[in-house]
């Protein structure tokens, strides 16, 4: 499959906005989907469907095996060592919440400190922040560099002996900074502590090797990787999967269930309570082989490329600044526009079909950090290409003369 | 074209230079608002006077244009008029941008109306109503002195 | 829309199973989907895709409103008093332990009790058997009679001056009872106890007024009203969810987030953390339009038919017994063979081509307390026909032959 | 046709009236397994003598023809060979039921792998191959005395 060519693979490039074509540069909230994840999901609906793991007849079987089909596809995409690693969830948020859940019931108490970085979604915050209430356990901050990005160095500066965990994005969605996971995992390893990172804008866009990072936990939302909505992906170390207590409880979770007791069942059914997103993971199947048969390299030489292009074009636009400058940096244009505010910029670019996002992008800490309340946003997909930048760049132009500037 | 309609002259002018964006000093009500969806945030103080009359009034805060202007132009608006009337303006304004075609209250001018409908053009960007609101609803809650943060979220825009 | 040849709206039924037309009766399962639910998903995605809530151009306006539009529909379907009523889920299970978590940590301590009954699915069981690890709360078990009914008497006898809330299901996914909810929940009132209904079972096949109920809490599972698979509603009164702390953090639920604390969105927000099943709930009201096309009350008397049909049928049939006898009964037809497990009686029906399950089906305390490990269900969706159960009968009786019964 | 390679004479036999099926005397050793999905249960008692040799066995339990009579089976045949033999044996039952199309022991008599074989016809139902596997994981933990319960959802069958 060819990259240059991409686009035609994703059915949503045929509908017009306010009659322009689309030029979305909205992938980091959510990527659109190719048709072999579409028309898997209507394959599956029509021709194929029962739910899994529980009766014993032939759309049961058949579909149990597709749901762990995929379980198997991701193990080999991420390289994890087991497939009982991977766990399906609604999506990366609850992977995070069920690691800050049961991690905490077991292993915090008050005055133990979890070390975030100023760069996190809020859903790398929050979740800790229920322990702080519940626990007393403190949060700190690794700072954020002017370039938006957070060192190894800014990371050891607040680890202390009280470092119970530690949780960072791999790739900032506002700065697109890429954070040394591997190095940062070595680190807090040498002082036993765990790593969780935040893989929600790596997972689309960069070779994942969970064995190479060495990371305890990784978590991924499937709908920003060409995939279903309604699905994430919770990679965890199989010793942590089965030292750490479970998470939501109901059906398939258990082994057996008695008036005054309940023992659990195996991994991955542990952490996988009540019908899960049967679709949805059969689907994501598709995704996978999708990006495979691109190829990583590709993925990512593609969109360097891209990312090259665009930091030039942005730059030489008057008024237009780019929002940290990362010497690794991913798939994420973030910008203002000096007396422009971000939601002018984005409602003016969406009458020409340019979709981007502005707002705090569900980082308050890092945008109250830079001074701002709010960003504009261009991040991207492999479908996207030069001519989208260059559309992007005159809707920018666009945004300036309305608002009478140079 | 609808984006003519958004960004007119009037908001554009008072989206760049606001009026009343300043802490007044002896206000004597206060209220801040904020909308989670964008970060944007509005704090309006009022004094009002034995009267029950507006005698000043300023807001801080940031904002797209929109909701600047329309801070902007309503601080400008209520300056000097009652209680009673601000509130009747208020719920004309919010019913205009909601549904009415037009604004009906006896007490706006017909140059006031003029500048208030040029807010008329969120009505076409639903996500942006909340952006030409959010310093009303602040004010409404000012003028209550209720100390509850507004959240435009709640609200019924 | 006739319900009598509904089952052409069903694309699964175009299938064969072993070359023969698929009878279906695992719908307590999971039900099968109709073409227009499926359409929905595939036109969504390949037209209309965009993340909600979070940005302002075109695509994301309009998902948003669509995703508002079905919260709307279900409001009305279940007759909730208010829109922001309805929390979107991953499923009931999610519901359940949505309520069990925050209720739990607002309102139990030690000794407090909560009472379930024998009939609960594992879903509605594990999630209190959580708090009762974490926090010594009590579970009581209202008991089953021997028709496999609950009675209000048999709950009246579990309550005590500690009983915090009473949680039990609407209508049984084994012996297929009906509970009385209104007047359990009137009683629990009378005594200033809430109530959680589990709603998995009744939701495709009675009408629901929530109103008229009066519940506290009703949680529903939509992949089995005919929509979508990864997605739940929790029905919660306002109160309790202004009350309630929120569950799962992160993007979308907060109002304001700095470092030293967070303020929560207002509702539904505070209780959808992440990327919600953006597709999935979009789709599901194509699934209440259908519900709604056919008539609720065509639905009873389509199922109550085949019910009786089925009752009498399996009742003529030697060696078969049925499980349960409860005077209220809906969609469910549990049953054992003399002589033969229920495992080889799925195994043979399906050979056949109808579909069935076998096990405990998530409710061992129930299974213990008949003696049994286990127990064979047919179980009724809207497509179903006499013509269905005709089939059932006939491959049962060809497990006798097998196993040289009578 | 597949199900009457499932439910052969010999199977529906053993299922109906299974050998063993009691709770020996003078066990020294046992282990209990249990199948999650469908509650099926085995509970396994052997008596090994001093020359590690299966001296008694049996069972007790609960499921379907193809367990009962797997168990059943498994019980008469491993009764009176030794340790070695025996786990031997089990891995040779495991992997003809995984994938090899005989069975290959030294250990197994041409009429008892005749029995054994007949339990092959579970390969074509994947969802059943644990109902045939259930006692014989069992077997090998009550020979290594392991007192953990055995549960088949963890097992590689
Ligand atoms: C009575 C009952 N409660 C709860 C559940 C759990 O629902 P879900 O698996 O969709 O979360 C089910 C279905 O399996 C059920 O039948
Ligand atoms: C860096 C980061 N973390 C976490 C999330 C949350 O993912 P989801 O909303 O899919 O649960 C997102 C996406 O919104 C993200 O960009």
């Amino acid at each position: 499959m060819n990259i240059d060519n991409i686009k035609k693979e994703f059915p949503i490039f045929n509908s017009k906005i306010h009659n322009n074509d689309l030029v979305y540069l909205d992938s980091a909230n959510s990527s659109q989907k190719p048709l072999v994840v579409i028309n898997r999901i209507y394959d599956f609906y029509t021709k194929e469907f029962s739910n899994v793991g529980r009766s014993v007849h032939y759309l049961a079987v058949a579909a149990t095996n597709l749901y762990e089909k995929t379980r198997s596809s991701v193990q080999k995409y991420i390289n994890a060592k087991d497939k009982n690693e991977i766990v399906f969830t609604k999506g990366a948020t609850e992977a995070i919440n069920l690691v800050a859940n049961t991690f905490g019931q077991k292993y915090l108490k008050e005055g133990d400190e979890i070390l975030i970085t100023e760069l996190e979604h809020h859903s790398n915050y929050v979740p800790w922040h229920f322990l702080r209430k519940e626990k007393g356990i403190k949060i700190k901050f690794a700072e954020v560099n002017n370039d938006g990005e957070i060192t190894i160095e800014s990371i050891e500066k607040k680890i202390t002996n009280k470092t119970k965990l530690i949780a960072f994005t791999h790739l900032s969605n506002v700065t697109g900074a890429i954070l040394p996971v591997k190095e940062i995992t070595e680190l807090a390893h040498s002082k036993k502590i765990p790593v969780l990172v935040d893989g929600c804008q790596s997972a689309p866009h960069l070779k994942l090797d969970m064995q190479d990072l060495d990371c305890d936990f990784y978590a991924i939302s499937c709908h920003k990787m060409y995939g279903p909505t309604g699905l994430g992906i919770l990679y965890a170390k199989k010793k942590w999967l089965e030292d750490l207590p479970p998470y939501q409880g109901g059906g398939g979770m258990i082994g057996q269930v008695k008036k005054d007791g309940i023992s659990y069942g195996d991994l991955p059914n542990k952490y996988e309570a009540g019908t899960m997103a049967t679709a949805q993971v059969i689907a994501f199947d598709e995704s996978i082989k999708f990006l495979e048969k691109i190829g990583i390299h590709n993925i990512m030489q593609h969109e360097k490329q891209l990312m090259d292009y665009g930091e030039e074009i942005l730059r030489k636009n008057n008024s237009v600044k780019l929002v940290g400058n990362p010497k690794k940096k991913g798939a994420v244009l973030s910008f203002t526009i000096d007396g422009i505010h971000p939601h002018d910029i984005a409602t003016i670019l969406d009458e020409d079909g340019v979709a981007i996002r502005a707002g705090h992008h569900c980082c308050q800490i890092l945008h109250d950090k830079l001074g701002l309340t709010s960003t504009a946003r261009a991040s991207l997909g492999i479908y996207n290409t030069t001519d989208d930048i260059d559309k992007l760049n005159l809707s920018i132009n666009k945004c300036k003369k309305i608002f009478n500037l140079k | 074209m609808n984006l003519k309609e958004l960004y007119q002259e009037i908001i554009l002018d008072h989206g760049k230079n606001p009026r009343n964006l300043k802490k007044i000093e002896n206000f004597n009500n206060d209220a801040t608002g904020h909308n989670p969806l964008c970060g944007d945030k509005v704090h309006i103080y009022l004094n009002i006077n034995n009267n029950n009359k507006v005698e000043d009034i300023s807001f801080e805060g940031s904002g797209c244009a929109i909701s600047m202007a329309s801070a902007s132009i309503m601080t400008d608006l209520v300056k000097g008029k009652d209680e009673t009337e601000v509130k009747e303006i208020i719920s004309d304004f919010l019913d205009m941008i909601k549904e009415k075609p037009e604004l009906s209250s006896k007490n706006i001018n017909e140059e006031d109306k003029t500048k208030l409908m040029c807010l008329s053009g969120v009505k076409k960007y639903p996500m942006r109503v909340k952006c030409a609101t959010l310093s009303w609803h602040t004010l409404t809650s000012a003028i209550n002195n209720s100390k509850d943060e507004i959240n435009t979220e709640k609200m019924d825009t």
